[in-house]
């Protein structure tokens, strides 16, 4: 009952928006805030239960097609829920300036792609999970559309083509799991426990396996799937930054390992070299592009690209430090490139503009705000004692142990993130700029918000035991998942009559 | 009566289905494009004879009867709409209709 | 003692929190009290602990306060770790760093940022206790990287000069690219021990890799992190223009302390290296290369600062040439004189240049003998025991290099390059001590003598003179080193070799007007003088081929498929369009067409 | 042989011809709209009541022509309710322009389509298929070009309906030839016109399959025999471009299925070339044709030809994956349901000045203008893109299940290609409803059955249960 309550209550938010806009100018806000806090509080009293699912709920949809309504929380999506609830707290706080109009419905389409993303986190049905996993995005697509920079309609248009093209294939795959059990039993499932049964030959397995990490990649997103990345942070307004940053980009990453890993351990393994160069490359190009960027807002985007390749690298190197490290990034990325387009989005709207080739010297004027610039900035290059030096340092303690050349490639990716953190510092708020009178350092709302990532930062970098050990459970059962390896190369399952 | 081979029929068929289909493609005039369709209905009309005859069950006969009154119904259609063209640009010119197009 | 231990990082760590966060609001003699103050209590603490530890036989104590995390298959904590090596280094630092705090409550006096200066310059101290603390890799990692990012900070403290941010962006990144080679050291170790203890692994290693090459490879990794953080060959670049800080900084960070680490990580996992004696020669051929390249380029710099960075340079290679040739309690020993008498050389140049108007230029000064004489008196002890004269602890130190290397190896290449690096060692101390104090007068100072900026520098002098008399506790840390008889004539040769420099010295640039302008203006001299063209060298490797990188593909060409493929669909959309050409009998022409296709497609 | 039972199964193709005569009747006596449309709706209606009752339970051959079963029963409910949709549509045309037109016989022509469409919704023979095809297109011929009745006038509507009739009418004989003469050649053949296997001594049978291929084709307006569609949707009334977009091309494609399914399978394995060309090249030409179109109607049109494109992988698949039918099946109601909508959202926001417009431009900040209209469109434009929580995701989701089932992965490619594509423009209609509000223009009344077909849109999207019961299976 707890996880239908937590898909519930953001949808109710998001129904009596606008309702509640009649009553009062900022009713939305509260009451998007209150959904959150209400679900933070489920939360806690979800936590802490036994065996491999700590709740579940399961009901009948369209039994016909043996498709059932399954949900399910783990010590995985029980994190991954803390996250989206925090960071969808966060977007609701920083866009209480900066979203103006049509702030009702905002706040209907930022709660709308929480329930969606909660959705995706609890499936364990995979129709279940397809439907959240496209309701999630429409939301985020208008809050692009609508709340947007100037170039937001293209951003928008190739966010949406990108997503939606790639799950259509992840839902070819899902449906050939699904026949695949008909084969097998007699009876169409989608449900997540019935598959993991199922004996795939190596050939079906490896291609429906694609169709599943095509979808996850591009969300990831992986180099070279990832040219919807910057343009769509890039033009969508704050909240939707972190939104899409912070929550949006790990949903493939748990797709990964919720799904893909576990119900084609085999293929996996045989995918697992490639897709660990293409991590490398994610983690190498990433740090190049944002290093050639002016704009402060596509430098942080592309700094995304760089560490979710961390993360790519991390998973499929299928080792449980790896696996733990490649979660702790998954948070960790969440609390910094999250903060890091807060600030941004602060200094625009104090500057009202991103050009690092105009901005500068701003420490001058805005000592407390270029400070957790700074912070959040050496915490994306990983900073030991912040969250992301622990996550860079395991994945890649992990990957090591798979294969060191890679390992040691993607170990130059740390350079390249100092290079591109250090030219934010140094070209944003180093220098001497014109000093702009009557800009205001960080008002208390956004005190609280930049301190509150902060220390979380700081927190999970000097104890992130509570995160390794939540994950600890869910990470060796999929490790357990048998890998025997696929006998025949792999060939495309050839139609009636092709 | 001497026995007529099929194929004959079926390529006499084809022949006036061509000249009608020709006829569609070629002439401008809307009248002489409906004769032409005429033409085509009639060569298959001909072919369910032909099929009667060959098979001697009267299906074909009845297809040829509807074909005929199909053919009288659209007609009947499009000689209205023809009329109203004619008041409407004062010419028969079907290429004149290409208000919509893109 | 685990919680004196503890508390000696601890104490300015908070400081310097405090100071971050509630600094800007408090005056100056509130933040002087608090930065020194915190300084100070660490260094009591450690005085303690030292005592307490060189009390106590010098047993070593491994101290397990925390654990940090443990991972599947890998457990780390925050264990403190503390013996002789440590006890000189924590010495070395808190005392040092002391008198450098309280020489920059004076030298920083009225700058702006003058909390943030000691916020940062605490924060230093206890990344550096912390590095030298840490009883497993991955919190002296920690302490490595964080030590890392206050010269960062502090070379860029003055901000609005833009050199000063791409000097600080320089050396954080060149040294990162050590610190990743030695991240990966870490890895190998994680691989084979699955634990980051140090002494454990050391240990460990000991036992398992004798033959296999494993310690090859660790002691290479680890190598290249202490080349990076120690500023050697070949990533010696950074540290010249690490000179934009504050003069203290310089002092502290680019000459006692920070530049050392690299000596410390060696010495530290020495156990290793032995492993690995190729690599232990590496070790000393970079540090004997280093030296003497360092030296030379020192003999032609104009600039104050830029002499004694690279005389820091050249003297860590003379660190490095120890440990290379497994005199390692000497290369600690001349790590703490050195530490001394480049303070104290720091401190007295930031004097001169402070009454000099923040002049730099030795060529714009000069006769400063008279007005300045406290100065010139500190320069001449400082020099003195840098050209490792007799009598001053640099030339206790240094003798016990050169000897030890000569007992262990014998006489190869590096050695005689390390002893070539002495005599010109001894020349650029001495044409530094000429261009400052000797001739005409060229800038007219106004000598600074608060005795905030004095007292440290006499307390340093002393140290500088007798600091050789401080007993080392590093017995029972390294393996003895084995007393191989030295003949005699090595003995005078390394005694004389600073004298004769000095001699020789002194007959050219007092008798030769002309050898002058030929330090002034050879091309040697400015090849040198650009510091061997390694800066160059790197700009067209790997700085120009990046910047190029970046210029041509800031717009990501990874999108242009996409692109392509939108821009077809366009086409295709247009020509389609165009077939819709809204007659009759075109339409009639489609149908047709498309009978002829099925039919084709079917029979 | 006409029994009480044939009798009682033929009730429903009873009264809608009654429907029809009656309409034209009432017309003949008093010259009022609202009396026809009462007299059409409560004859529907009144169909649609019976309908349960007349089913047999087991199918039911009436006379070699008909067959009564679950799969005529649920095609045949479908084809009503559409037909009341749009007599509603027409209704309020009426209501919003005062012409002085005069609507009452459109109401028998569409009574007369209904009866088509039922006809071939049944019909298990070539005859059977061919009278039903002919009511159709006849009827629609007239219901197209209908406005251009009445003295001539400069106005856009009467010409275009004009240009829209003749062009459909030439061109769909034309199609009719064809496939008259592949009958023809089939019957030539076999000697029977009724849906079986044909015997093996098969000299005509291909080219024969192939003409009335050409045909199919032509009606289900698939690429490259779709060019008359857009200009007939453009010209026509709105609510008989929904009618020919809906219950014609479903009521072919409902023959088709159940020609393919009595036996006619092996005759497939020789078409599937053909078919599967004609497939892929509706998916992506429909798609590409519809990408900047800046006419809603047109564009419409051409993804109404993408969506026929997905729905023949159905044909392709029948021989091998089990949920072949019932894909085909739902995959009509949900485009039927779907366009349906769509028309009826265009009737009310584009034709409610005096003069249509029909430009995208139209919806320009619909959503701040009428927040419900703009979702509905929304949520139309969804299902049509085929997302979830619409009755378009299930329909995609049951074609892609046929096409996994039977391994047409090339096809399904395709289909994926040709979807994104049509995101493009979906979207591009949703940005523009975003758009910041423009020039206020009024809203059309028929809201309401614009409210009603989302509302149900989305029921089935989210529980589609009830009408899945109803599918027939193999």
């Amino acid at each position: 009952m707890i996880l239908v309550w937590l898909l519930l209550l953001p949808l109710l938010a998001a129904l009596f928006a606008p309702q509640v806009e009649h009553w009062r100018a900022d009713g939305s806000r509260w009451l998007s805030l209150t959904a959150l806090g209400l679900q933070a509080l489920l939360l806690l009293a979800a936590a802490g239960g036994g065996g491999d699912w700590w709740l579940e709920s399961r009901a009948d949809w369209l039994p016909r097609l043996g498709i059932g309504w399954h949900l399910g929380l783990d010590g995985l999506s029980y994190l991954l829920l803390w996250l989206t609830v925090a960071l969808g707290a966060v977007s609701v706080l920083i866009s209480w300036r900066e979203i103006r109009q049509r702030v009702a419905f905002f706040h209907c389409n930022l709660m709308l792609s929480v329930a969606g993303i909660v959705g995706v986190f609890l499936a364990l049905d995979l129709f279940l999970f397809f439907v959240f996993w496209e309701l999630m995005l429409i939301p985020m697509v208008l809050l692009i559309a609508i709340w947007g920079h100037d170039n937001r309609r293209y951003a928008a248009t190739k966010f949406f083509i990108f997503t939606q093209a790639s799950s259509l294939l992840m839902l070819i795959a899902i449906l050939g799991l699904a026949f695949a059990h008909q084969s097998q039993t007699g009876t169409l499932s989608f449900d997540r426990d019935a598959l993991l049964r199922l004996e795939l030959a190596p050939g079906l397995a490896y291609w429906l396996m694609l169709g599943f990490f095509v979808a996850f990649a591009v969300k990831l997103p992986m180099v070279p799937l990832h040219t919807w990345l910057p343009d769509a942070h890039t033009e969508a307004p704050t909240a939707g930054s972190v939104l899409l940053a912070a929550i949006l980009l790990k949903t493939g990453a748990y797709g990964l390992l919720r799904f893909s890993l576990p119900l084609f351990p085999a293929a996996s393994a045989d995918f697992s070299p490639v897709a660990m160069a293409l991590g490398v490359a994610g983690i190498l190009y990433g740090a190049k592009l944002a290093f050639a960027q002016d704009d402060m807002k596509r430098l942080v985007a592309y700094t995304s690209v760089s560490h979710m390749g961390f993360v790519l690298l991390g998973i499929y190197a299928l080792n449980g430090m790896a696996l733990q490290g490649a979660v702790m990034q998954m948070l960790a990325h969440g609390f910094s490139t999250a903060a890091l387009f807060i600030v941004v989005g602060m200094l625009q709207e104090r500057w009202h503009t991103r050009d690092l080739r105009q901005l500068g010297g701003l420490w001058t004027q805005l000592p407390r705000l270029s400070g957790f610039t700074l912070l959040f900035a050496l915490a994306s290059l990983g900073l030991p004692g912040l969250a992301n030096f622990i996550a860079e340092f395991l994945i890649l303690a992990g990957a090591f142990q798979r294969s060191w050349p890679l390992t040691a490639v993607a170990a130059l990716g740390l350079v390249g993130a100092a290079l591109y953190a250090l030219l934010l510092v140094q070209r944003g708020l180093w220098g001497g700029g014109a000093p702009a009178p009557g800009r205001h350092d960080c008002s208390r709302r956004e005190w609280l918000v930049l301190g509150a990532l902060a220390l979380a930062l700081f927190w999970f970098g000097l104890h992130p035991q509570p995160v390794l050990d939540l994950v600890r459970e869910p990470l060796v059962q999929l490790l357990d998942a048998p890998h025997h390896a696929a006998e025949s190369p792999p060939r495309l399952p050839v139609g009636s009559w092709l | 009566m001497t026995e007529l081979p099929v194929e004959h029929g079926l390529l006499f068929a084809a022949a006036l289905f061509c000249i009608g289909l020709v006829g569609v493609l070629i002439r401008r005039n809307l009248i002489f494009i409906l004769m032409s369709l005429e033409l085509m209905l009639n060569a298959t009309a001909f072919v369910f004879v032909l099929g009667g005859a060959l098979h001697g069950n009267a299906d074909g006969q009845v297809m040829f009867l509807m074909i005929l009154t199909l053919a009288a119904a659209e007609i009947a259609v499009a000689l209205a709409l023809v009329v109203h063209l004619y008041r409407r640009y004062r010419s028969l010119d079907a290429d004149r209709l290409e208000a919509m197009k893109g | 003692m685990a919680a004196l231990l503890l508390w000696i990082p601890l104490m300015p760590l908070l400081s310097s929190l405090l100071l971050l966060l509630a600094g800007a609001r408090l005056g100056e003699r509130p933040v002087a009290l608090l930065g020194v103050g915190s300084v100070a209590l660490s260094a009591l603490f450690s005085l303690a602990a030292i005592l307490s530890f060189s009390a106590s036989d010098g047993v070593a104590w491994g101290i397990e306060t925390l654990p940090w995390f443990s991972a599947l298959g890998l457990e780390v904590g925050f264990s403190l770790h503390f013996d002789g090596l440590s006890a000189v280094m924590v010495g070395v630092i808190t005392g040092v760093g002391l008198l450098i705090h309280l020489y920059s409550v004076a030298y920083m006096a009225g700058d702006a940022d003058f909390a943030r200066f000691f916020a940062y310059l605490n924060l230093f101290v206890a990344m550096m206790l912390i590095l030298v603390l840490a009883g497993d890799f991955l919190l002296l990692y920690l302490g490595w990287e964080g030590v890392g990012l206050c010269s960062f900070l502090l070379i860029g403290f003055w901000y609005r000069q833009p050199e000063n941010g791409y000097a600080a962006r320089k050396a954080f990144v060149v040294t990162r690219i050590g610190d990743v080679a030695l991240a990966l050291g870490l890895l190998i170790l994680v691989q084979q021990f699955g634990m980051l203890n140090i002494q454990d692994s050391v240990d460990q290693a000991r036992q398992l890799w004798p033959g296999s090459d494993l310690a090859g490879w660790v002691a290479l990794l680890l190598l290249g992190g202490a080349v990076g953080k120690s500023a050697q060959l070949p990533l010696q670049t950074w540290l010249p223009d690490a000179m934009a800080g504050p003069t203290p900084v310089s002092a502290l960070i680019h000459a006692a302390t920070m530049v050392t680490a690299g000596v410390y990580l060696i010495a530290r996992t020495q156990g290793i290296f032995m492993l690995a004696p190729q690599v232990l020669q590496l070790v000393a051929l970079v540090g004997a290369m280093t030296l003497f390249l360092a030296a030379c380029s020192a003999l032609v710099q104009h600039d104050l600062k830029r002499i004694l960075a690279y005389s820091t340079i050249s003297q860590i290679g003379y660190m490095f040439f120890a440990l290379g040739t497994g005199a390692f309690s000497a290369a600690v020993f001349h790590l703490m004189t050195h530490a001394f008498f480049k303070a104290l050389l720091f401190l007295a140049a930031g004097q001169v240049i402070m009454s000099l108007h923040h002049e730099q230029d030795t060529r714009r000064m000069g006769g400063l003998l008279r007005p300045m004489p406290f100065s010139a008196l500190c320069f001449a002890i400082g020099c003195a025991a840098l050209a490792a004269l007799p009598l001053t602890s640099g030339f206790y130190s240094k003798d016990a290099i050169l000897l030890q290397a000569y007992a262990q190896g014998g006489a190869g290449f590096a050695w005689w390059l390390a002893l070539a690096g002495a005599l010109v060692t001894a020349l650029y101390s001495l044409r530094l001590f000429v261009r400052l104090f000797l001739g005409d007068c060229r800038t007219l100072p106004e000598p600074d003598n608060r005795p905030l900026l004095c007292w440290p520098l006499g307390i340093l002098c002393l140290l500088a003179l007798f600091g050789a008399l401080i007993p080392q506790p590093l017995h029972d840390v390294f393996s003895a080193a084995p007393q191989a008889h030295v003949p005699l004539p090595v003995h005078l040769l390394v005694l004389a070799m600073p004298v004769i420099g000095l001699v020789a010295g002194i007959w050219l640039l007092l008798r030769h007007r002309d050898w002058r302008q030929a330090f002034a203006t050879g091309a040697l001299a400015r090849w040198w003088r650009a510091g061997w063209g390694f800066d160059v060298l790197y700009d067209w490797l790997l700085v120009r081929p990046l910047l190029w990188l970046a210029r041509v593909n800031r717009r990501d060409l990874a999108d242009l498929p996409v692109q392509l493929l939108v821009w077809t669909s366009r086409i295709c959309h247009q020509g389609l369009s165009r077939l819709q050409s809204g007659r009759l009998r075109h339409y009639a022409v489609g149908i047709v067409g498309g009978a002829v296709l099925i039919l084709a497609v079917v029979l | 042989m006409i029994g009480a039972a044939e009798l009682r199964a033929l009730l429903p193709l009873m009264l809608v011809a009654l429907t029809a005569i009656g309409t034209l009747l009432l017309a003949g006596f008093r010259r009022d709209a609202r009396l026809a449309a009462l007299g059409y709706q409560g004859g529907l209606l009144l169909t649609l009541l019976t309908l349960p009752w007349a089913l047999p339970e087991q199918p039911l051959e009436v006379t070699p022509l008909l067959r009564i079963d679950g799969f005529f029963g649920y095609f045949a409910a479908l084809f009503v309710l559409v037909a009341m949709a749009v007599g509603l549509m027409m209704q309020r045309q009426v209501r919003s322009k005062t012409s002085g037109e005069r609507v009452e016989e459109s109401y028998v022509l569409l009574a007369i389509c209904l009866l088509g469409a039922l006809v071939l919704a049944g019909a298990q023979h070539f005859a059977a298929l061919f009278v039903g095809l002919e009511l159709i297109s006849v009827a629609s011929f007239a219901l197209v070009a209908y406005p251009c009745g009445g003295r001539p006038s400069t106005d856009i509507r009467q010409r275009n309906s004009l240009e829209a009739g003749l062009k459909y009418l030439v061109l769909s004989s034309v199609a009719s030839g064809f496939l008259l003469f592949g009958i023809g050649c089939l019957y030539l053949d076999s000697g029977s016109l009724a849906f079986a296997p044909l015997p093996p001594s098969t000299s005509l049978a291909l080219p024969g399959l192939a003409l009335l291929l050409v045909g199919v084709a032509f009606k289900l307006a698939l690429v490259p025999f779709h060019f008359w569609s857009p200009d007939i949707y453009q010209g026509a009334p709105t609510p008989v471009a929904a009618l020919v977009a809906t219950l014609s091309k479903g009521a072919l494609f409902a023959v088709m299925l159940r020609y393919l399914w009595f036996g006619a399978l092996q005759e497939l394995e020789t078409l599937v070339p053909a078919v599967a060309l004609l497939a892929s090249l509706s998916m992506l030409g429909g798609n590409l044709l519809a990408l900047r179109q800046r006419d809603i109607k047109r564009l419409l049109a051409y993804s109404s030809i993408a969506h026929l494109g997905y729905l023949l992988l159905v044909l392709l698949a029948i021989g091998h994956a089990g949920v072949a039918i019932e894909a085909g099946a739902f995959y009509v109601l949900a485009y039927s349901l779907t366009t349906l909508g769509a028309f009826a959202l265009i009737g009310c926001v584009c034709e409610a000045g005096d003069e249509p417009d029909y430009r995208l431009e139209a919806f320009a900040g619909l959503i701040w203008r009428a927040p419900l209209l703009g979702a509905s469109l929304m949520l139309i434009l969804l299902s049509l893109a085929g997302i979830p929580l619409t009755v378009g995701f299930i329909g995609k989701f049951y074609i892609v299940a046929a096409g996994v089932d039977a391994g047409l992965w090339w096809l399904l490619a395709v289909l994926v290609a040709g979807s994104a594509i049509g995101l493009y423009y979906y979207l591009r209609i949703i940005l523009i409803m975003l758009a910041p509000q423009s020039e206020p223009s009024g809203i059309g009344g028929g809201r309401w059955l614009v409210y009603g077909l989302t509302l149900l849109l989305v029921l089935l999207g989210v529980y589609p249960l009830p009408v899945l019961q109803w599918l027939p299976v193999l």
